[in-house]
């Protein structure tokens, strides 16, 4: 047994090792593994991000103009115009079946790099194996904030964790009462995973240090038949801000519900995840004038920033959607990862690693509303600001921070 | 006609001990995780689904709930060791123990439920606990376990750089579930349970503790079902609800024996060598194309399998019978 | 000599319908009894009864000079009690001799002794040759026996056949009879219910013939078919009978 | 709530109950149902109200379509048969998520405006929302019909006696197939009218038949097999038990209230609260 252990060992430093030696001698290709739900319930995600991770692709494989890490030139220029590949795996909303995906796309299909994975529990397990195999984990979407606290040195995130989110919200609370706007109590209204539980948890703990009260914090079971009997308690508090955390299917039954029960609030403040999806736009958009929701990205960005403009449109002919908050982080994940590789020179892990670490790129390079992309040492990004949305007339205004900001919340929603 | 039987049973023991000690050597051939990782999980299902089958398939308990014990083996193992440092071994029998005893303090009213209506019962329960985990705080609720990493190591069960511990334990696991199916399929038990299936009415009248026969097939199957949820949590080293107690375990614990053969002893160990490679290959062929073909070619071959094969896969092996003639 | 089994008073009542009423018989070791009578007579409920499907609703049942009315099915079985049912319910995946071992396992503990009283009784009731035979692929007659042979590895001391003879060829009934015989010459009682007088009546060392839940006659099988109130409590049913 | 609940657990009372076969692929027939009333909607405008009798007919024919090609095979099985028509149609189940998700996507699909959707009544301060309130009074129909149609019609108890007796009916000259055939197309029928309804205030995508499927059999189960008005009182139970839970529990725990009442009620009644077998 000792012996096939020292086998695996061997295999594992091998594929790290022998890899970059081929990469060199052709620079032909780089490959990055995409690890997403492709089937069950959260398809839609899977196969969105797939659109979003092949935009990228384009920017980073053909020669394009923008002002973003690689877009010049084919390929990447550190590994001699070597072209990225993606390999996508389906992990269908389990740990199990992602950590199983993460070790195939490792060993057989020599991925350099790993980008996922919408869900957090399969993060979890992702993360795990990739730290297993030194090869550099990126957590594209994940907002789980109890993530990149597992002390581990293979993962990063650009984006923003709930934690970040949720005091953007409360800063933009704070803002609003000293400009004489009510807010006094809160509606929690989350959903009982990973996502749901940490964000209300975020919110409740924040809400707790900053005086405002929650009137009401309700989990519910994530992909309900019915919320007719959580609508009624949440009707019954009328607080005077409703922050929601939920997916896109319990998202639109949320609305379609409340406007059945007559519930309409003051505001409606939430976590991004279903709030920010297309779909649930065109099922419900128009009981959604006004509501607000948390994000990272935003494309009236493109008045500032031409091509964001020009990127959407890339990505728009592809899935013919706009890029969201989930999409638009993906898309900048895989360039972020593809440019730490290209200034690694290397496709070995341990190189990727570090360059990702020492990542450097100014907001204005991106096509988000951060400051810059920097990891600290647990491998999160602390100047991705998060800014606040308002659906407006059809479509998201930046409303907060102010830099940020192209208009001004119209409150109370209508 | 004694000396039939006795030698039928030695030359199932003689085929079992051949197929593990081949199985034991594959790791010295099988060098890919992949492949290692797919050969641990048919291991692994293959046991459970062994196990599930002495409830079952012996004793005609058809239980869609076995999750339940899968989820109280991880569960229990992995509270016990974040929580207080116990060790995943004893965890392991604690959660086997905690699910024997659960499965009997459930068996007193669910054995009264027949047919449909004990199914139900069995899906309801497993669902029930699945709801009280995703909610109990201190069980991490929907955050579930990470079991924290501490290095290879045997005392907790615990191997980073090496998937062969997993690999023997999974093996071992699988022997285990066959073995004491093997050996209870020739004892007072296995046959009351087959009596106690086929006709409960007729084994009454026979001497059979009918009531009895169900609470002992009932422990004996969590037990197993726990221990390799257990293992389970120590292999994936995370644990949340979803992940070990969800619907889709009970399915999984049940398909393999009943595409092979529901109450047989080779049943479960030949649907889980087909079934699960099968799994993971069309994920693998088909999964990334996010339109759903592997689910469609997955649900055929079930379809096709329990219609052609309503005995199971093992009906083509089995020896004709003398049939039919009258005399 | 006290009787093997006695029923004292028992009654039987399913709502508003009385099956059994005040109904005391008595079988002795080593007799043949025949509990006969028409359609709905309440045979069947007695039967049950005594093998403790159900208990009565007044009433007691002593076997062996232990009051069993409250006892389950399977706990007389131990005490001595073995039987077989009108419709037959053979372990239908096991094979006949798996099926005999079921009933062999309530005196042996032990697998190899099981199987060799199994094995004992296959050959006693002529179902040796068809031992590794899924019961499902039995012919009826077989089952029949097979029910028997399940029965008698019990190791009873009284034995309830229901109807066992009953939807037989004329030779097979022939067999049955023989068996029965035979069961009884190895110091086992015999308790039978039968719908159709003819085939028991020779057979049976005395007959009890229950009528609307009563006990209408007993005595012995040539008194009995005389018996004015038997013909009267039959004649409805001649043509069935005589079929 | 109850009362859809109800109408989605009576199609599959009338399959599972006095057929007396499981059918794992009943939330499926289900999301068949919304997608096809979605896609009414979205190409012909047609509303998912005035769509409902076409999407029953429509899965009338699926159902029966399906029993001649699949189930009636399954219910041939000589052995095992429960187990066979559990994978059956579990893995049919699967089939029909997957060509779901290949030809319609994974995308959520909602009807964004109809004439129920989102419009509520208000009486004496009780908000009832229309669609639901329209589900209810049809569900009220549709049982009422069902009853009678079981228990006065001809073809109603020729279905009773199939399943008691499929040699005995054949001897009379009723051909067995014909009668589930029509048996499943009508329990089809009957989900194709709750997934119209459920159509203009819930949203569609390949996954949601599961969503319902479990609580449709806790309903026919608790009602008791083979009694349509079980399924009735099911559902009005069902949808009661999950309002009150969400008030003394968190309302994560929800489901766990209709579970509960479930066990309890077949523990004390081990055939349901109307059943027959």
């Amino acid at each position: 047994m000792t012996i096939t252990r020292r086998d695996v060992l061997l295999g594992a430093t091998a594929t790290a090792a022998l890899v970059p030696l081929a990469a060199r001698a052709q620079t032909s290709e780089v490959v990055i593994g995409v690890i997403y739900p492709f089937s069950g319930g959260s398809a839609q995600q899977g196969v969105d991000a797939q659109k979003a991770y092949e935009t990228a692709l384009e920017v980073i494989n053909k020669d394009t103009d923008f002002d973003l890490p690689l877009a010049k030139g084919e390929g990447l220029p550190g590994l001699g115009g070597a072209k990225v590949r993606l390999v996508f795996a389906d992990h269908q909303a389990d740990p199990q079946k992602g950590r199983a995906e993460a070790e195939r796309l490792i060993t057989q299909e020599k991925v350099s790099a790993i980008i996922g994975t919408y869900q957090s529990a399969v993060a979890v397990t992702v993360s795990q194996i990739c730290e297993r195999y030194q090869v550099p984990f990126v957590s594209a979407d994940n907002s789980s904030p109890s993530l990149h606290r597992r002390g581990l040195k293979y993962y990063f995130r650009a984006a923003p964790h709930d934690e970040m989110y949720s005091a953007a919200m409360f800063d933009f609370f704070d803002a609003m009462k000293k400009k004489g706007t009510k807010i006094e109590t809160l509606s929690l209204f989350h959903e009982d995973t990973i996502f749901g539980t940490d964000s209300g948890n975020a919110q409740a703990k924040i809400a707790g240090e900053r005086g405002y009260k929650i009137v009401t914090d309700i989990k519910y079971r994530a992909n309900s038949p019915s919320l007719s009997a959580e609508v009624q308690q949440l009707k019954s508090a009328n607080a005077d801000v409703l922050m929601p955390s939920s997916y896109t299917t319990d998202g639109i039954l949320l609305v379609k519900t409340m406007a059945e029960l007559g519930y309409k609030p003051n505001a409606i403040v939430a976590q991004d995840a279903g709030f920010s999806e297309k779909a649930l736009y065109d099922a419900v958009g128009d009981k959604l004038e006004g509501v607000i929701s948390r994000g990272t990205f935003s494309l009236d960005l493109a008045q500032k920033r031409p091509m964001v403009g020009k990127i959407n449109d890339m990505f728009k002919a592809k899935s013919g959607k706009d890029f969201n908050d989930l999409t638009s982080r993906q898309f900048m994940g895989l360039i972020i990862l593809a440019d730490a590789i290209s200034r690694a020179k290397s496709t070995d892990g341990e190189k990727i690693r570090d360059a990702l670490a020492a990542t450097d790129i100014p907001g204005e390079q991106t096509i988000m509303p951060w400051k810059r992309v920097k990891f600290d040492e647990m491998g999160q990004n602390n100047d991705a600001d998060p800014v606040l949305l308002q659906y407006i007339g059809g479509k998201f205004v930046t409303i907060f921070p102010p830099q940020a900001a192209i208009a001004e919340a119209v409150w109370p929603m209508k | 006609m004694d000396k039939d039987f006795a030698a039928r049973r030695r030359r199932d023991l003689i085929i079992a001990a051949a197929l593990a000690a081949i199985a034991a050597l594959t790791p010295l051939f099988v060098k890919d995780v992949v492949v290692q990782n797919i050969l641990i999980l048919t291991l692994m299902y293959a046991g459970l689904s062994q196990s599930w089958n002495i409830l079952s398939g012996y004793c005609g308990q058809i239980s869609l709930g076995h999750a339940l014990y899968f989820g109280l083996g991880a569960y229990t193992t992995e509270l016990l060791f974040t929580k207080f440092g116990v060790l995943p071994w004893f965890g392991m029998l604690a959660g086997g123990v905690v699910s024997a005893l659960i499965a009997m303090g459930l068996g007193y009213p669910f054995f009264r439920l027949r047919g449909h209506y004990f199914v139900i019962a069995t899906i309801v329960i497993a669902e029930i606990g699945l709801l009280l985990f995703h909610n109990w705080e201190w069980a991490g609720a929907a955050m579930g376990i990470t079991i924290p990493i501490r290095g290879d190591s045997w005392l907790k069960f615990q191997f980073l750089r090496t998937k062969l511990p997993y690999f023997y334990f999974a093996l071992a696991l699988c022997c285990l579930a066959w073995f004491v199916t093997w050996w209870l399929e020739n004892s007072k038990w296995g046959f009351w349970w087959r009596a106690v299936k086929d006709n409960p009415d007729a084994a009454e009248s026979l001497g059979v503790d009918v009531f009895n026969s169900k609470m002992g097939a009932a422990a004996v199957s969590a037990f197993l079902v726990a221990v390799g949820g257990s293992f389970y949590a120590q292999f994936v080293s995370y644990i949340d609800p979803e992940s070990v107690m969800g619907f889709q375990f009970s399915l999984l614990m049940a398909l393999p024996a009943v595409l092979g053969g529901i109450g047989t002893l080779w049943g479960p160990v030949l649907g889980a060598a087909i079934l699960i490679p099968l799994t993971e290959l069309t994920r693998f062929k088909f999964g990334g194309s996010g339109r759903g073909v592997d689910l469609i070619v997955y649900g055929t071959l079930i379809v096709l399998i329990s219609l052609a094969l309503p005995r199971g896969l093992l009906s083509l092996f089995s020896r004709p019978k003398k049939t039919g003639a009258t005399r | 000599m006290t009787a093997l089994l006695e029923t004292r008073g028992v009654w039987q009542r399913f709502g508003g319908l009385v099956a059994n009423s005040d109904v005391s018989i008595s079988v002795g070791r080593g007799e043949i009894v025949g509990l006969i009578g028409p359609n709905g007579a309440g045979k069947s409920t007695l039967f049950n009864l005594i093998a403790g499907v159900l208990p009565p609703t007044q009433g007691s049942i002593l076997f062996d000079g232990e009051d069993v009315t409250h006892m389950p099915a399977a706990a007389r079985c131990q005490r001595g009690i073995g039987r077989t049912f009108q419709v037959v319910k053979s372990f239908e995946t096991m094979t006949v001799i798996d099926n005999v071992i079921v009933g062999a396992l309530v005196r042996n503990t032990v697998m190899r002794e099981a199987r060799r009283k199994a094995h004992e009784v296959l050959e006693f009731t002529g179902l040796a040759a068809r031992a590794d035979v899924l019961a499902s692929d039995l012919v009826p007659a077989e089952k029949r026996r097979l029910e028997v042979a399940r029965a008698l590895a019990t190791e009873p001391k009284l034995l309830l056949l229901d109807e066992v003879l009953t939807g037989l060829t004329p030779t097979e009934a022939q067999t049955g009879v023989a068996l029965v015989r035979k069961v009884r010459d190895a110091g086992i009682t015999v308790l039978m219910v039968e719908h159709v007088m003819e085939i028991v009546m020779p057979l049976v060392d005395r007959a009890i013939v229950l009528d609307l839940g009563k006990v209408l006659v007993e005595g012995k099988p040539s008194d009995v078919v005389r018996d004015p109130k038997v013909i009267k409590a039959y004649l409805g049913d001649r043509h069935a009978v005589g079929a | 709530m109850g009362l859809l609940y109800g109408l989605i657990a009576v199609g599959l009372a009338l399959i599972f109950g006095l057929m007396d076969v499981t059918n794992f692929a009943h939330g499926e027939f289900l999301m068949i149902a919304m997608y096809l009333s979605f896609f009414l909607f979205a190409f012909f405008a047609i509303d998912p109200l005035l769509s409902a009798p076409l999407v029953a007919a429509a899965l009338f024919i699926f159902g029966a379509v399906i029993y001649l090609l699949i189930v009636r095979f399954a219910m041939r099985a000589k052995a095992n048969a429960g187990m066979v028509q559990i994978f059956t149609t579990f893995g049919l189940a699967i089939v029909m998520r997957g060509l779901a998700q290949y030809f319609f996507t994974p995308d959520y699909r909602s009807i964004p405006q109809s004439w129920l959707g989102g419009k509520t009544i208000s009486i004496a301060g009780i908000f009832l929302p229309e669609p639901q309130l329209v589900g209810a009074l049809v569900s009220i129909a549709a049982f009422a019909a069902l009853y009678f149609f079981i228990h006065r019609t001809d073809f109603g108890r020729a279905l009773e006696a199939t399943r008691e007796d499929p040699g005995a009916v054949a001897l009379v000259g009723i051909d067995k197939n014909r009668v589930f055939a029509f048996g499943w197309g009508l329990g089809a029928a009957l989900v194709g009218l709750a997934g119209a309804i459920m159509a203009s205030f819930f949203y569609i995508y390949p996954d949601v038949g599961a969503s319902f499927a479990l609580i449709a059999y806790v309903t026919v189960a608790l009602g008791g097999f083979g009694s349509v008005f079980g399924a009735f009182a099911g559902g009005i139970i069902v949808g009661l038990v999950e309002a009150t839970t969400a008030l003394v529990l968190p309302p994560a725990l929800k489901s766990v209230g209709i579970y509960a009442v479930y066990l309890l009620v077949v523990f004390i009644r081990p055939r349901g609260l109307f059943g027959s077998i």
